[in-house]
């Protein structure tokens, strides 16, 4: 099943890999996006998450199917992004896949967070200390 | 344009674009079929998004819309304005 | 900084994953191995772990140690591993590992998972339902 | 075998071999120095692990024996027989 959620509440790894939890599956995968505290020496004070958000969830949609096309064996995945303001050090994106063994699991984790970077309207800005202004970053190709 | 042949379509701007737009949503007439780059020569003259015009891409009814075929629009069909993206 | 414990404790997930957060990265991979609830048809009902504590703590620091020199910018590891009875469902192991960009925090905790099976004295034993004996199991090479 | 060419030993077994053990440890004399194949001899037939002879390894204070080399064994080692790992 698919646990596909655009949300501004704080996400909980905890409920989001329970989600994907089954009894067949003796793996979970989890892979936390966060926010780091500066770039290129500027603190970062605050983050702020926009989507497209009828987009966004096509895209996590095509990105499960394609998982599952490629992983058959996977059984549960969970892509959980923040919109709206995200503090540094909270959680804007936790995806979770489970399998029997721990082989798909894994590399669907990876597949996903460099699709989901790659295809999903969304966006993100960051706001520095002191003078600097916001700036919407741009993932790397 | 000539009536019979345009519709009005909804375009929405994220990010950049709708800081450069001003807005979030807009509405515009534009021909019933029009290639990718006219469509994108509209809206970026229209909205004031020249600074973004080789950063962007468009998408009718949240797909991504392909460049190397001549596009088909309906009335209300949304067309979205899609900056780089930086999801994660 | 190597978070390493064997417990008789439920893992939390959250608290394992916090451990090895930190402001200054943007990535954290987790790993939570769980048990299924059957084998070659017979229901599992319950698994029990036994671990050669002091060699499996040495075990999983060697671990970190060829993590950190394969992958310099991994930040935190941490690595738990449940002993006694486990229930099906709740995790015998999680791993969590963060780096500032999430290549190598992806890579070190599937790299870390498979060392793990491979090298730390650590068993399971299957209870089954019905007039089957428990038997203690063996990874694949 | 002489007392001055052996020392006392602790030996720990685990999972299946604690199980043919009997016990989780115990103590035995062995030589100074000792091949690893006479090792695994003396710990499989004093504790009855003939069944899993094949597939025990040897541990010495927490690291596993290396096979090819003599082994040095000095008083209050810590010997530990290693079933198959099951771990994960």
């Amino acid at each position: 099943m698919d646990h596909l959620k655009l949300t501004e509440d704080k996400l909980s790894v905890e409920a989001i890999s329970e989600l994907v939890g089954d009894s067949s599956c003796g793996a979970i995968s989890v892979f936390i996006g966060t926010t780091r505290d500066n770039f290129e020496g500027k603190k970062v004070v605050k983050l702020e998450y926009e989507a497209y958000e009828a987009m966004a969830l096509k895209a996590f949609k095509d990105i499960c199917n394609e998982i599952r096309s490629k992983w058959p064996a996977v059984h549960g995945i969970a892509i959980y992004h923040r919109v709206g303001e995200v503090e540094c050090r909270e959680a804007s994106l936790v995806v979770a896949v489970s399998s029997a063994h721990r082989g798909p699991a894994l590399a669907a984790t990876a597949h996903c967070v460099d699709s989901l970077k790659a295809s999903a309207p969304v966006w993100k800005r960051e706001h520095y200390a002191g003078e600097h202004a916001p700036v919407w970053k741009e993932n790397p190709e | 344009m000539e009536s019979e042949h345009a519709v009005t379509v909804k375009v929405l701007f994220f990010a950049q674009s709708k800081e450069l737009a001003g807005t979030r949503e807009a509405t515009i007439q534009v021909p019933t079929r029009i290639s990718y780059k006219e469509l994108l020569n509209i809206i970026t003259e229209t909205y004031n998004l020249q600074p973004l015009r080789n950063n962007i891409l468009l998408a009718k009814n949240e797909e991504v819309c392909e460049q190397s075929v001549e596009l088909e629009i309906k009335q209300e069909d949304r067309i979205a304005v899609i900056p780089p993206l930086s999801g994660g």
